[in-house]
């Protein structure tokens, strides 16, 4: 029997999954990405093998991907999160042909064909606006928990109108609302209704096409879901693995590397590999 | 006897100073803000009045400042933060020509004339990692406490840069110098250091003179001082509650507007007081 | 003094939308059956009429105005100046984009240009991409920078049942060859414009319009006048609405409304508050919100003079109606008229105009109020600040957007230098 | 092969750069001799549809302060100078260039590669970037020295074609400029002299369209964006000299023999791309790396356009100097051209440049570029289907290079063309994709 892992090392939580060659989830394991980002992904990927009871000889490829993708030391290669959320996406929804995934970082839009290939993406421009970043700064100003602004957003009547969307500055924004004396779900049903028409907006740059499908951490958020549904006029496909997508992506990559598939699926595996000189170049820049 | 109160509600905390008519500092509070500011403004107020004996009733005149100025409904007078700092500083530092105030939300550079009075000021542009939210950013991604930050950054021993001028973006650079194993000493000099930069460009642009005094709750931060001298190359002034200098230099305003008050013999508020 | 009371008021003045609305409902009707159909009591009356509509969607007017008029044909015009003689004398009215106010959500046009663009050009895209411009037959876009030039272009290859132009103003003012040059662009312009109408431009309707446009001109110049000698009879807000309604209206309601307004303004006798005389500078195309307005104005300023809307104040003195029509626009343009962040006139540097506009007026202090974004306002102030510093101007530099909604930080500003002039 | 890839780099480097480098020396000598020494006057121009014929046919020596300012930036020195001139007022959001210029200006103008001479005049060739007339207002007014808007009408008409007013228009300040020439240097025109001249630049125009026509070969012989900036500054600073002409004629040889060795700029060319935008001078070798990593190269670029179009057939022309010194500012460079154009202008580069893609390099500091280059991409994916790339940065503030996002987006970008390129090739085997 053999397994594939992918590790998905993000800017805040590292997430790994472990497939088996029936591209079945073996195991799932989250833990927070920190300081030390190679411990991290090393960690993650223990955690993993422990929930599986997988060893890790059997392990035959893994896939790094996330912005610490160049720090999976015992990855086989890295993919960019772009690939791995469109493949994992339609793994969990075949007819997905656009994706959203917003993270705490960026905010991206994938436009997916029928074998989970990216057609065209966007991400935030160079101004990180808009980002899931944005969503913790407004729970702050607001001494929540970002794991309660989403339900609480949900009772908003009349929602505010933000100036901004800039992490920095949206603190001053819900004072100055709380000053006028804004309720609270008030203000953050227009924390969320701003997001989510600034991510449409970024979406519409590829084309929304249904279905549409909703990962990263920020999915989690039923509020953020809702707003999206309302703005679209669509349902989401939003998986109970939403956060786990990118990691399950790069496993799918890793057990296709893994067990030589299809000559196309080969392809999938990113071509940075096949410019080994160059490759190693870059990473230790990185390092 | 003359008594008053300057209270400066900040978008993080909200604090008091009452000041007797000799200047003497005799009560002096600071609490978070909560949405419920006039609440939270009398809270304060009290809380400054018992440490130094006194009611509300005994205070002739209430001047507020920083962002929740307005929502101070029992104030005489509201001014705004940037003209209090000027007037704190100059009453602890004589000397001061130059203030900077580092907040939560905003960073400003002022120069100031002998009395205190301000006669140039800039604030951070927006899309300025500029002002001390960044620090706590970094440091919840850094798993610090803001009480730590000070004294790991000054232990730095090779800085990192950090040049983005979006928070967020500077963040993302924090995020690859972790992942490039740096160590979070030299990561937070680097937050240090831009900071620092950043102020040293406002202070440039509002005219840069002798001498420095550094007020706002971030000027706690060792580390944040030393990048700063480092950066002026200047020693700067730095007050033992550099946060309540707001809070001051409206106690201060206030009593002059009082004693202008009196000299014109048309003084209502008092009037009202004893009615 | 105790400026808290100050921006209460003026809370006051801000009417709650839905009380007015139904009022303005009734005046666009009447409105729309008589040209002349203004019978508005008092100037309180003309600006909170105006005051929501203009906040709410300022071309909301211009779409009354068409459903009463479907057979006129309209033509929208870009900030800062357009020959509106002309576009008038082809028997199509003239009105002015300038924006969209702070209460559009900017949701489509943020695709198309970064985060780093002024406001003006996204929400002029953003009402074309939401079909809110279908009234208009014609826009017309100006070489004043270069993200308005691409807007020309982006408008084009969106837009193509609108007649989109362009007009290359001059940038050489000493040549003797310049006028000539305008000239030919204003044939250029004037032909397409007679295509667009159907209708020719004679001499004589663009004397009649020159005319039309020079009364318009000079009525609003009284206004000014009055801001400038006595501020407390007229706030910033009244004549700014006054002066922004002209953009929007045919020229002859303006008229009329003005004609109404400046005999009342001139029995007003209020006390003077203690506030810091400015001239305000850096407006001259995006325009910052009412609110903000008031804001300036409560926190201690009397605003003697500015630039809003200057494009449509673009002559100090009538254009001839003698001789050559088209000579004469074209002439005014090149030797009489205002300086402007979108005009560079090497005979004379701007900052002296500002310096000399500061003085005449008897200002305490310049307020430069730039468009986040906006090149040539930012760039201008470098020398601006240069020039007011040798000179011993007090000046304070505020940014603004016109979708801005809070405006605390340059409430602060503002507060803080109406501060540091009257205490000592 | 790879042996071979690199003795043809060397030989490669070998020629058109040391003449390149040299050349620039030179050139740059005199322009510090003018400012330590006074020998000759300098004539500050800008880049976009420069006529620097005109400046050459008076042995003015032409300076180019965004020359200038790209140079700090690839020096890695640009910064101190733009925090200087955000301290005089200059804002966050102003062109990084003018900035950057400024505090040189209004220092001691001395660079790691030259000292810039006051200007004995500020010639303001106005085509297309409306930021050029605020720049040269601006130090005019700090030296107080003479300036001249050479205004020239942008390309509004949809055509794309001047209008005949247009060109009386320029060709009667041309003249008016010759006469401040000749008040300056005080010696009148040598018409033949502008007449040879104009003939040189019209023969460098001539071998400067054939090398850009090569990069259609596969491989193509050199990098159309991160190449092409070698030879643009002697295209701006030397065209219409001997040794101007001798450099296009090298470099054309040493092109030409790559087309013959089958020899590009990296061992392998994988991707072809077109890139639209400048590059950021700060980080210009990051930023090749980026795309070298993909084994992909420039093939065309507008940015190699900015100072003149010769690839679609422009040349200047002898026998009427001033006429084809006004076309080239008004018509044949893309600066001066209105938006859509540009859009045409790539088309046409990915289509005849066999382009697998689009890569947009947007840059804060310059709008005439970036504004709407939303718009641009929507075109291109949406109606030409052409892959994509937006990215942002800057060309002079390296505040504003962001090397991990950049990084994430390029290297998505070449997974998804990768794909592309695999299911295609499978199709093509007979393959299902």
């Amino acid at each position: 029997m053999i397994y594939a892992a992918g590790i998905d090392v993000g800017s805040t939580q590292t997430k790994g999954i472990i497939l088996n060659d029936k591209f079945e989830i073996v195991a799932r394991a989250l833990t927070d990405t920190g300081a030390y980002v190679t411990r991290a992904a090393e960690r993650c990927f223990v955690e993993a093998l422990e929930a599986s009871g997988v060893k890790r000889e059997d392990v035959a490829y893994v896939v790094g991907t996330g912005y610490g993708r160049y720090k999976v030391s015992f990855g086989d290669t890295q993919i960019t999160e772009i690939s791995c959320h469109a493949r994992g996406a339609s793994y969990l929804f075949p007819n997905t042909r656009t994706v959203i995934d917003m993270g705490g970082q960026d905010a991206k839009g994938i436009k997916i064909g029928i074998d989970g290939d990216v057609k065209d993406f966007v991400m935030n421009d160079k101004c990180a606006a808009g980002t899931g970043r944005f969503l913790g700064s407004a729970a702050d100003a607001l001494g929540m928990g970002l794991g309660d602004i989403g339900e609480i957003s949900l009772k908003a009547k009349n929602p505010v109108r933000l100036t901004t969307v800039c992490t920095v500055f949206v603190e001053s924004d819900i004072m100055s609302y709380l000053a006028q004396g804004k309720k609270t779900e008030d203000i953050l049903g227009g924390v969320h209704s701003a997001i989510a028409a600034r991510t449409i907006s970024l979406i519409r740059r590829v084309g929304i096409e249904p279905e549409v499908t909703f990962t990263g951490g920020v999915s989690k958020n039923i509020g953020m879901v809702r707003a999206l549904e309302e703005k679209l006029g669509m349902k989401l496909n939003v998986s109970p693995d939403s956060h786990f997508v990118g990691a399950l992506g790069a496993s799918i990559f890793a057990l296709e590397r893994a067990t030589k598939a299809v000559s196309s699926s080969e392809s999938r595996v990113s071509g940075s590999t096949q410019n080994p000189e160059l490759e190693t170049r870059n990473i230790d820049k990185e390092a | 006897m003359t008594f008053v109160a300057g209270i400066d509600m900040g978008a993080k905390s909200t604090k008091a100073l009452v000041l007797d008519g000799e200047k003497q500092i005799c009560g002096k509070a600071a609490i978070k803000t909560r949405p419920d500011f006039p609440a939270v403004a009398k809270e304060v107020l009290d809380l400054a009045l018992q440490q130094a004996g006194l009611k509300e009733s005994d205070l002739n005149y209430i001047a507020t400042t920083g962002f929740g100025r307005y929502n101070v409904p029992f104030r005489d007078v509201q001014i705004t933060d940037i003209t209090c700092v000027g007037r704190g500083a100059v009453f602890l530092f004589p000397k001061t020509r130059c203030v900077l105030d580092i907040g939560a939300q905003s960073t400003r550079a002022l120069r100031v004339n002998d009395t205190g009075k301000v006669r140039e000021f800039r604030t951070n542009d927006k899309c300025a990692a500029g002002a001390g939210g960044f620090i706590e950013r970094a440091c919840k991604y850094l798993e610090v406490t803001l009480d730590q930050v000070g004294e790991l950054s000054i232990q730095a021993n090779k800085p990192q840069t950090i040049s983005s001028v979006c928070a967020v973006l500077a963040e993302s650079e924090i995020i690859n110098h972790v992942s490039n194993g740096e160590t979070v000493e030299n990561i937070l000099r680097g937050v240090h250091n831009s900071l620092a930069s950043r102020a040293l460009a406002l202070l440039k642009r509002s005219g840069m003179e002798d001498e420095v005094t550094f007020v706002g709750g971030v000027a706690r931060q060792k580390g944040m001082v030393k990048a700063l001298e480092e950066t002026l190359k200047r020693k700067i002034n730095v007050s033992d509650e550099p946060e309540l200098v707001g809070a001051l230099g409206a106690a201060l305003l206030a009593l002059r507007r009082l004693e202008k008050l009196r000299a014109e013999k048309q003084n209502p508020i008092e009037e009202a007081r004893v009615a | 003094m105790p400026i808290s009371y100050c921006w209460e008021d003026s809370a006051a003045i801000c009417p709650n939308p839905s009380k007015y609305l139904g009022t303005l409902i009734a005046t666009s009707a009447k409105h729309a059956n008589c040209k002349m159909g203004w019978s508005m009591t008092t100037v309180e009356n003309i600006v909170s009429r105006f005051r929501e509509p203009l906040e709410n969607s300022p071309l909301g007017l211009v779409q009354d105005w068409k459903q009463a008029h479907p057979n006129e044909k309209i033509v929208g015009c870009y900030p800062v100046y357009t020959p509106v003689e002309l576009i008038h004398a082809a028997g199509m009215l003239p009105v002015g984009v300038i924006g969209a106010g702070n209460r559009l959500e900017i949701a489509h046009a943020d695709s198309r240009f970064q985060s780093f663009i002024c406001s003006i050009v996204k929400s002029t895209l953003e009402l074309g991409l939401t079909a809110k411009l279908d009234f208009l037959d014609g826009i017309v876009f100006h070489s004043i920078c270069d993200p308005a030039r691409n807007l020309g272009s982006v408008f084009t290859r969106n837009f193509p049942d609108l007649m989109v132009e362009y007009i290359h103003f001059p940038q050489n003012m000493t040549s003797p060859h310049t006028v000539e040059y305008l000239i030919s662009e204003y044939k250029r312009i004037g032909a397409s414009y007679e295509q667009l109408s159907g209708k020719n431009i004679t001499d004589e309707a663009l004397r009649k319009s020159i005319a039309l446009y020079n009364k318009q001109r000079r009525l609003v110049g009284e206004l000014y006048a009055i801001r400038r000698e006595t501020p407390q009879n007229l706030s910033t807000v009244e004549c700014y609405v006054l002066t922004r309604i002209g953009t929007l209206l045919p020229p002859e309601d303006h008229i009329s409304i003005l004609e109404e307004a400046i005999p009342q303004l001139r029995q007003r006798n209020e006390k003077p508050k203690d506030r810091i005389r400015v001239v305000v500078e850096g407006s001259f195309c995006e325009q910052p919100p009412i609110e903000l307005l008031d804001g300036l104005e409560a926190a201690g300023c009397y605003i003697l003079d500015d630039d809003f809307l200057i494009g449509w104040r673009w002559f100090p003195e009538d254009i001839s109606t003698e001789g050559d029509p088209l000579r004469n626009i074209a002439d005014a343009y090149i030797n009489r008229s205002v300086y402007s962040g979108v005009k560079h006139d090497t005979r004379e540097p701007k900052s002296k105009h500002l310096i000399d506009k500061f003085r005449d007026t008897g200002a305490d202090a310049v307020l430069i109020l730039a468009a986040k974004f906006c090149e040539p306002a930012l760039f201008d102030y470098a020398l601006y600040k240069r020039a007011l510093e040798k000179e011993g101007i007090p000046h304070l530099c505020l940014e603004f957007e016109e979708k801005m909604w809070i405006f605390d930080k340059a409430r602060t500003e503002v507060e803080t230098f109406v501060e540091s002039m009257l205490f000592d | 092969m790879a042996q071979a890839t690199e003795t043809v780099k060397s030989s490669y480097q070998g020629q058109m750069h040391l003449l390149q480098k040299d050349m620039m020396g030179r050139y740059f000598e005199r322009v510090t001799r003018a400012a330590e020494q006074g020998e000759g006057k300098a004539v500050y121009m800008l880049i976009s549809g420069n006529p620097v014929e005109l400046v050459q046919a008076f042995d003015l020596i032409p300076v180019y302060p965004e020359i200038d300012a790209l140079q700090l930036a690839v020096k890695k020195s640009a910064l101190p100078f733009i925090l200087k001139a955000e301290e005089l007022g200059y804002s966050m959001d102003n062109c990084a260039y003018v900035k950057a210029d400024v505090g040189l200006f209004l220092g001691d103008r001395k660079t790691p590669f030259a000292t810039i001479p006051l200007p004995s005049l500020i010639l303001c060739n106005y085509v297309g970037c409306n930021v050029y007339l605020q720049w040269f207002e601006h130090l005019a007014e700090y030296c107080d020295g003479q300036l001249y808007n050479l205004d020239i009408p942008f390309l509004r008409d949809p055509s794309g074609v001047p209008s005949p007013e247009d060109l009386t228009y320029v060709v009667r300040q041309l003249e008016e400029v010759i006469e401040i020439c000749e008040r300056l240097t005080g010696k009148q025109l040598d018409y033949a002299r502008l007449k040879q001249i104009v003939a040189r630049s019209s023969e460098t125009g001539e071998m400067w369209s054939r090398i850009k026509g090569l990069t259609k070969n596969l491989p193509s012989p050199f990098d159309a964006y991160f190449d092409s900036v070698t030879m643009m500054a002697p295209l701006y600073c030397l065209r219409g000299t001997e040794e101007g002409v001798r450099f296009f004629e090298t470099a054309l040889k040493e092109m030409e023999e790559k087309v013959r060795m089958g020899a590009g700029p990296l061992p392998e060319e994988r991707f072809r791309f077109v890139i639209e935008g400048p590059p950021p001078w700060g980080h210009l070798r990051t930023f090749r790396d980026m795309f070298s990593k993909w084994g992909a190269v420039a093939v065309a670029s507008t940015y190699s356009t900015v100072g003149g179009l010769w690839e679609f057939g422009f040349r200047h022309d002898a026998n009427h100097p001033l006429e084809s010194i006004a076309q080239h500012m008004l018509q044949w460079n893309v600066t001066n051209r209105n938006f859509l154009q540009r859009y045409q202008q790539l088309r046409r580069y990915v289509e005849e440049w066999h382009a697998d893609a689009l890569v947009i390099h947007s840059v804060k500091s310059c709008r005439l570029f970036s504004a709407g280059q939303g718009d641009m991409r929507e075109y291109f994916t949406k109606e030409l289907n052409v892959p994509t790339l937006l990215i942002e940065s800057d060309l002079e503030d390296p505040r504003y290079f962001s090397e991990a996002q950049l990084k994430n987006r390029i290297d998505a970008f070449f997974e998804s063309l990768e794909h592309k390129k695999m299911v295609r090739a499978g199709a093509e085997a007979g393959g299902t994709a």
